[in-house]
């Protein structure tokens, strides 16, 4: 026994020696936070496309327009109700099996049936007609290119599929294929030789769930990992010195903002809204807590330009016109600092969470610069879910959230969801406005960008005076990439690594 | 005749000297004792001879075993002697043995390793040595599963397997039951009889006797006398000798027993008691009466102090009952304990012990100092710990305290086996003086019957069949022989 | 050691017992809604919303009582049925087996280099008391053990894999990934455990059978082997049972820090997923791990020592 | 004389270096107190203040331990963050002692079924290991340090319990508690003079090294992001906090993990060699 032991701890020290050979070897090492939630592309299906395993029907370019990827072409019937989808004929499942309208079909349908983005387009079938899939719709909707790019429309083949709809195997057409699947952390795919597309440089690849920034920064800076997704703050400073890998930023349609109850009977005052966003010092978040210059002024990022509304005037920072607003409110500084008016504080929760570490410490920050102008804030960082839970019992007064408005490639998806009349969970709250309402109705009739134009200004400048949502910041992804790799792009949509176009250094 | 061991101005230091030079020697077939009480240095001078002094203490002076003549200040001489020429048979023999060791096996080491026999011979002979002495069933056995004779032997034989001829015998009796002594004088003169050296460290005047050969008595680190254990016993020099002599419970001048008189105190009734499944004793009857001494004797675990514990009420009896006296409160029943130690809290001084008594039965504190007085007891000794007094003062505070609450039935169990002679005797006189002079009756129980003849009105003996079994060390399960 | 045995069984069944009731009357009082969380869980915080919320609620029958669920729960349990994990669809059963795997991997890799490291190291100090490698020992042991694991496991990333580049920093699959985060438990095992095996060897060299065993005229290396070795393993492999707990508790931390898909990874993230049936079954698994663990130790103390196996 | 006189010589070696160490212990132990508790009075700074603009600035005159990544001021947090952990381990400690003391001597004194059925309810807190106790306790109430010091002092009270229960019972039995019962003294008395003078060095240890667990623990779930939240200064969150910065601001990294493990050590010190 003893003899054995000692055998394989010496064995284990002496593989110590030629043990680095981890992330030198062939195998693409990819670490990201996030964890694979199962083999359903309605929990995992972001992961199977970023992997470049599972493909859905429209693609997206670097702008969110949409591109052919398993459906070749399509078309619109003229009452822009029936959407004709040409599938590619080359394409093959990684069973073998070829890609059929079947198979389209089965997969959608079951989407549909599950929580995700497909369900809330105005489906009324979805059918095979000969190599096409025909979906047709009880009423124009002009996403719907954008919401069959999401990745919970992944299609997986027929035999992905237990009979209740549940895969029990992850098939799809992608250029590599899984090799091994160890939910929720570990993921390796291997070249896909049947792909219908160009065919990648790169052989095999590894994914690992890291939850922890530090961590993740530690692999990339040791080099246990060759492409390190979502680098904190302090880890993008420290490996931008690094000599072994390059720090790569990418501005995406995300953004932090702050969520209000414009129901509140302290928030119910368009006024008083703005008076918080005039106490935030956009800068100096960005400068102290992101690092890079991303004071949002308004709620999209000049990148996501059908959305950026160059014309507003943007958010400022000025805390004395904050508190001569909130004063002519009626607001009175109180004994202990804080504002107050009848007998009642200006105290408001703010609930963020943790699962992106930056948002706690900008909470932090903004419960001190409302401190500045009397507003006392208690932060509840907390699970992510309470912010939709306590927005459907009225509950919440602010959450802070880092809202990504490329759910689906086009932001009109994302808008639809979260800037419903009296709100959504994610956008504004017992908020409503006749003319923005009518806009965003509008914009999902019309799929043509230049002409849907002036309505996204009128929102957005909408947005931008009345606040039901006070933009903070905006995002960009960072990764730190190691060296050895070439032509690495980060995408804006975060929906692919982009693993298939990526090539080892020579 | 050749001496096999001389010892030359042996002395021992501290931070100063302990154990003042002191010369001996050892000749075959001729026992030599060393006798003395506890801190006597005894031992001390024993471990430098043979070179087993515990760090920060030193030797000095020369010893010759075997003709090979050591100087003990340069130390780690010894070493290749050990075993082969000079072994120790350690005190408390059942603490020696490796706990985790079979009994052969510890034997068969030095066979094995000390004269390199083979390991089928080593375990052969070990096997013989301990049919040799009576143990041929113990060879399987754990030092746990030894009684503490068994220990001894198995020890013994341990010892000896190296081919030593002298042994260094440490307090060979010590906790063990009286009736096991004469085995092991018996074990330890077959030794001298087949021409082997033995030094004895003892404090048991009995077994110096026996031994008979040569003596030495130390007292306070000095070798006191020295001669003929006959002579040095039948005439002896130093007072110190004649006092340790006198103490002999043998000694004692015959007391004079008084008739029961006046209505009993207390009575027993048919008293019964099993433990273990096994039946102490049954149908008992007792009466005790005012002032008088009842001696108990009998071999360990013969259920002798369980009596006493019946008639206190700390136990209650399987069959039969006790009465009190009427009228007679349970507070006027005393004991005193065997280790007065574990008799008192063990972390106030006597003084808050004793006046925390004084305090709960709104006694009169001017008692005390007079009974001090009667005790020998200084008064400064009240501001001390229990742990911080000799065993004599504490068991005379065990005595004060019980009689401040002036008892009429005091159970004494075993109160002066763990005392040296001298303060046993001392201590016994206290006793009896003081229940006379209180008319309290007193229960007195002990494995010397010498004592108990002596001191008592009138004994109790127990079960004279009892398996042999350790006294005294709680280690030692009670009922552990095979 | 039937009746040891038996002891462990009963502890057991009352780790089923605590574990079924106790996390389930946790969860059900975590706060929030239970359908939101594990539909944050399943989805994502970008995916999460009261549409996914409610096909949770509907999904899972989260609508039924908790004492009927509990009897479900315990129901299943005797079938050896560990329910489905409600954030993936997996099976708890299969997912625990995976990840315990890994768990079991580290731990043991663990328990041998403490072993390897800690009573070596504990008996040179104890041969010699006070000695040089005594108070060096004292010194590094009380250092170690002020220190939290993710505070020891980060120094050694930093210095062995950033630093000197010889170890992967985390992940897993290759086995040098192992040697870091065993490491860090290891040194944490060690530091106590060099400190009982000085302690029992000062103990055993003072002890009078060791004196015994010299004048007996044993060498020094045979009064070791034969008398010191056995005697000071039992404390030894004794306090392993005590170690087991900050081992089990150790791996909750140092797996999250070194991404290692064990059990306590699983475990954290199943609290915050509000993963019910995860939960118990981790838990529950970790409890009877421990359990088994120490009826190991109680296995090897019976065979090491044969007071034992007499008694 | 001379044998006693050896014996005792080398035990009070022995125990003289243990009150050394204790004393160094109690002595590190006052200074991180009274740092602790006079910064706030002699440096009256906000610890969730911020000022942007001196993000992680090393140590100067006007700050003396420099600030955070936030531009909070270091001392505060240090103190602050102290002031929790220590508060936290001290009840949580004292809610333990309390009722684990009492059950202890209630079970050994009562015996039969009553130590039955309260050692049942240790083994059952033995089985589960208390940390996943105290995660699931933290997930029911995140954000509030109660649910910490709810389920450490759950884990801590078994030792106590333990400890008073085995030592009451050898107690209970011995010649000494016989007879001051004998000698007419009541329970209470028996508690005061037999068992608390044998049990309260034994508390100070358990506690001491009760404190240091649980100081550990509340680190260590920082870590994980169960424990307290931020902006809450809590040692252990400080130092998941600035580890990002360890190569930028290693000043700051260092401070809280000096902190915690002199702390510790301190509380290992105090606690004796015995205490693991």
């Amino acid at each position: 026994m003893l003899r054995t032991v000692s055998a394989l701890t010496l064995g284990l020290m002496l593989g110590i020696g030629h043990a680095h050979a981890a992330a030198g070897d062939d195998v693409l090492d990819i670490v990201a936070p996030f964890e694979i939630n199962g083999t359903d592309p309605s929990t995992a299906g972001d992961l199977f496309l970023k992997m470049g395993v599972a493909e859905t029907l429209v693609g997206a370019d670097e702008a969110g327009k949409p591109i052919p990827a398993l459906a070749a072409s399509w078309e619109l019937s003229d009452d822009g109700k029936v959407w004709r989808f040409k599938l590619r004929s080359n394409a093959i499942f990684h069973d073998g099996t070829p890609l059929t309208a079947e198979a389209v079909v089965a997969a959608l349908t079951v989407a549909r049936g599950k929580p995700g983005i497909l369900n809330k387009a105005p489906i009324e079938t979805i059918a095979a007609d000969g190599n096409d899939v025909v979906i047709r719709l009880s009423e124009p909707f002009a996403p719907l290119l954008a919401f069959l790019a999401q990745n919970t429309t992944a299609i997986l083949a027929l035999a992905a599929y237990d009979d209740k709809g549940r895969v029990t195997q992850v098939i799809g057409t992608g250029p590599f294929r899984i090799s091994l699947l160890q939910a929720p952390q570990k993921m390796t795919v291997e070249r896909f030789d049947g792909y219908w597309g160009e065919k990648p440089s790169i052989r095999a690849a590894s994914y690992l769930a890291v939850g922890r920034g530090e961590t993740r920064a530690l692999m990339a800076e040791s080099g246990d990992a060759d492409y390190v997704f979502n680098l904190d703050p302090a880890s993008r400073t420290r490996l931008s010195r690094s000599s072994k890998v390059s720090v790569l930023s990418v501005s995406i349609p995300r953004s932090i903002l702050l969520k209000v109850n414009a129901g509140d009977p302290l928030l119910k005052d368009a006024r008083a809204r703005q008076a918080l966003s005039l106490a935030v010092d956009r800068e100096g978040i960005a400068a102290a807590i992101l690092r890079y210059p991303a004071a949002a002024n308004q709620l999209f990022p000049p990148s996501v330009a059908s959305w950026h509304n160059a014309n507003v005037p943007p958010l400022t920072y000025d805390p004395a016109k904050a508190k001569a607003l909130l004063a002519d409110l009626g607001w009175k500084p109180g004994s202990d600092g804080v504002l107050a008016k009848d007998g009642q504080r200006f105290a408001l929760t703010l609930v963020t969470y943790p699962d992106r570490p930056e948002l706690p410490l900008v909470a932090a920050v903004l419960q001190e610069q409302l401190k500045e102008v009397g507003v006392a804030i208690t932060i509840n960082s907390t699970n992510s879910s309470e912010i939709p839970a306590k927005h459907q019992d009225g509950t919440l007064q602010m959450g802070l959230a880092a809202r990504n408005f490329a759910l689906v490639p086009d932001p009109i998806g994302t808008m639809l969801q979260d800037y419903p009349p009296q709100g959504g969970d994610w956008g504004s709250m017992n908020w409503s406005n006749a003319e923005f309402d009518q806009a965003i109705k509008d914009l999902s009739n019309i799929s043509d960008t230049a002409q849907g134009q002036p309505l996204r200004d009128k929102a957005v400048s909408i947005l931008q005076s009345e606040l039901p949502v006070i933009p903070i910041a905006w995002y960009q992804q960072t990764a730190a990439v190691s060296k050895k790799l070439e032509n690495v792009r980060l995408d804006p949509f975060e929906r692919n690594f982009g693993i298939a176009s990526m090539r080892w250094a020579q | 005749m050749t001496a096999l061991l001389v010892a030359d101005g042996v002395c021992v230091f501290a931070r100063e000297r302990i154990v003042e030079p002191a010369s001996l020697s050892l000749h075959p077939g001729r026992p030599f004792t060393i006798l003395g009480e506890t801190g006597s240095g005894k031992s001390l001078l024993a471990q430098a001879i043979m070179g087993t002094l515990p760090t920060g203490l030193r030797a000095e002076g020369s010893v010759t075993i075997a003709g090979q003549r050591l100087s003990l200040a340069s130390g780690q001489a010894h070493r290749s002697l050990w075993g082969r020429v000079i072994s120790v048979l350690p005190q408390e023999p059942w603490l020696a043995l490796d706990p985790t060791m079979r009994a052969r096996e510890q034997v068969a080491e030095g066979y094995g390793f000390v004269q390199g026999l083979s390991e089928a011979d080593a375990t052969r002979r070990a096997q013989d040595d301990l049919a040799n002495l009576g143990l041929a069933r113990a060879g399987g056995m754990l030092p746990s599963q030894l009684s503490g004779g068994m220990a001894q032997r198995v020890a013994f034989a341990a010892a000896r397997a190296g081919g030593a001829r002298i042994v260094i015998a440490d307090e060979p009796t010590k906790g063990l039951d009286v009736a096991r002594r004469d085995d092991v004088i018996a074990l330890l003169m077959r030794e001298v009889a087949e021409g082997g050296g033995l030094l004895t460290i003892t404090h048991d005047l009995e077994l110096a006797r026996r031994m008979g050969g040569d003596l030495a008595v130390m007292l306070n680190g000095v070798i006191i006398e020295q001669g003929a254990a006959e002579t040095v016993l039948g005439n002896p020099q130093h007072a110190y000798t004649r006092r340790l002599i006198e103490a002999d419970p043998a000694h004692w001048p015959d007391g004079q027993p008084r008739p029961a008189t006046g209505k009993p105190v207390l009575t027993a009734e048919g008293l019964g008691k099993a433990r273990g499944g096994q039946r102490l004793f049954s149908g008992q009857n007792l009466a005790v009466h005012p002032g008088e001494i009842i001696g108990v004797t009998g071999p360990s675990g013969c259920g002798k102090s369980t009596f006493g514990d019946i008639l206190l009420g700390l136990l209650p009896p399987d069959e039969g009952k006790v009465q009190r006296a009427e009228g007679q409160p349970a507070i006027k029943l005393q004991k005193l304990y065997q280790d007065p130690p574990s008799a008192f809290p063990q972390r106030i001084t006597l003084r808050r012990a004793i006046l925390d008594l004084v305090k709960r039965h709104q006694l009169d504190a001017a008692r005390i100092e007079p009974l001090l007085e009667r005790l020998r007891l200084a008064p400064e000794l009240l501001d001390r710990l229990p742990t911080e007094v000799s065993g004599g003062e504490l068991q005379r505070f065990a005595l004060l305290r019980v009689l401040l609450l002036d008892p009429v039935f005091l159970f004494a169990d075993e109160p002066t086996s763990r005392l040296d002679l001298i303060t046993q005797q001392e201590t016994i006189e206290l006793l009896v003086e003081l229940a006379r002079e209180r008319n309290c009756a007193v229960l007195i129980v002990s494995h010397d019957t010498e004592l108990i003849r002596k001191v008592s009105d009138r004994q109790i003996r127990f079960g004279a069949d009892r398996p042999e079994s350790p006294s005294g060390d709680q280690r030692m399960p009670e009922d552990a022989l095979a | 050691m039937t009746r040891t045995l038996g002891y462990r069984l009963f502890q057991a069944l009352l780790v089923a017992l605590t574990v079924g009731v106790l996390t389930f009357i946790m969860v059900r009082a975590l706060p929030g809604d239970m359908a939101y969380r594990i539909a944050a869980g399943r989805y994502g915080y970008d995916m999460v919303n009261t549409d996914a919320a409610n096909a949770v609620r509907t999904e899972l029958g989260l609508d039924r009582g908790g004492a009927a669920a509990l009897g479900q729960w315990f129901w299943d349990l005797v079938r050896f049925d560990l329910g489905v994990s409600v954030v993936s669809g997996e099976p708890v059963i299969d997912e625990v087996r995976h990840q315990l795997g890994h768990t079991v991997e580290l731990a043991l890799a663990a328990v041998l280099m403490s072993l390897l490291i800690g009573p070596p190291l504990g008996i040179l100090a104890g041969l010699r008391p006070g000695g040089a490698i005594d108070r060096g020992l004292l010194l590094v042991s009380s250092t170690l053990r002020a220190l939290p694991h993710f505070v020891v496991g980060l120094l050694l990333i930093i210095v062995l894999a950033t630093g000197m580049g010889i170890l992967p920093a985390a992940g897993h699959g290759e086995p040098q990934n192992l040697i870091l985060p065993a490491l860090t438990l290891a040194l944490g095992l060690a530091a106590v455990s060099s400190r009982v095996a000085r302690d029992a060897m000062a103990g055993v060299v003072s002890s009078p059978y060791y004196a015994f065993g010299r004048t007996k005229g044993l060498s020094e290396a045979q009064v070791f082997l034969r008398h010191g070795l056995r005697n000071v393993s039992v404390p030894i492999v004794t306090y392993l049972g005590v170690q087991f707990i900050y081992l089990i508790e150790g791996v909750v931390v140092v797996e999250t820090l070194f991404a290692w898909p064990g059990i306590g990874h699983a475990l954290v993230h199943a609290i915050f997923a509000r993963d019910v049936p995860v939960i118990q079954g981790t838990a529950l698994v970790m409890g009877l791990m421990f359990v088994l663990l120490n009826a190991l130790v109680d296995l090897a103390c019976y065979l090491i020592d044969p007071r034992r196996q007499t008694a | 004389m001379t044998t006693i006189a050896v014996n005792s010589s080398s035990s009070v070696l022995e125990q003289k270096r243990i009150s050394v160490g204790r004393f160094i212990g109690f002595t590190i132990l006052a200074f991180i107190v009274l740092f602790a508790f006079l910064t706030p009075l002699v440096w009256p700074v906000d610890p969730t203040k911020q000022s942007l603009r001196n993000v992680l600035a090393g140590p100067s005159w006007s700050e003396p331990l420099g600030y955070d990544h936030l531009g909070r001021s270091m001392l505060a947090r240090l103190a602050a963050a102290l002031r929790l952990s220590l508060g936290l381990a001290f009840l949580s400690v004292l809610t333990a002692a309390v009722p684990g003391v009492l059950l202890g001597i209630l079970a050994a004194w009562k015996g039969g079924i009553v130590d039955r059925a309260l050692s049942i309810l240790g083994d059952v807190s033995l089985a589960l290991p208390g940390l996943l106790l105290v995660l699931m306790l933290t997930a029911i109430a995140p954000d509030s340090p109660w649910a910490l010091y709810v389920g450490i002092s759950l884990v801590l009270w078994i030792e106590y319990f333990r400890l008073t229960r085995a030592t009451t019972r050898t107690l209970i039995t011995s010649p000494a508690v016989q007879a001051s019962r004998l000698l007419g003294f009541g329970p209470a008395y028996i508690v005061r003079r037999h068992l608390w003078p044998e049990i309260s060095p034994m508390i100070l240890t358990v506690g001491a090294f009760g404190a240091a667990t649980a100081i550990m623990a509340i680190a260590a779930l920082g870590f994980v992001s169960v424990g307290v939240r931020p902006p809450t200064p809590e040692l252990g969150l400080m130092m998941t906090e600035l580890l990002p910065y360890y190569e930028e601001a290693p000043h700051a990294l260092l401070q809280p993990i000096v902190v915690v493990f002199l702390l510790v050590l301190s509380l290992n010190l105090i606690a004796g060699r015995k205490a693991r």
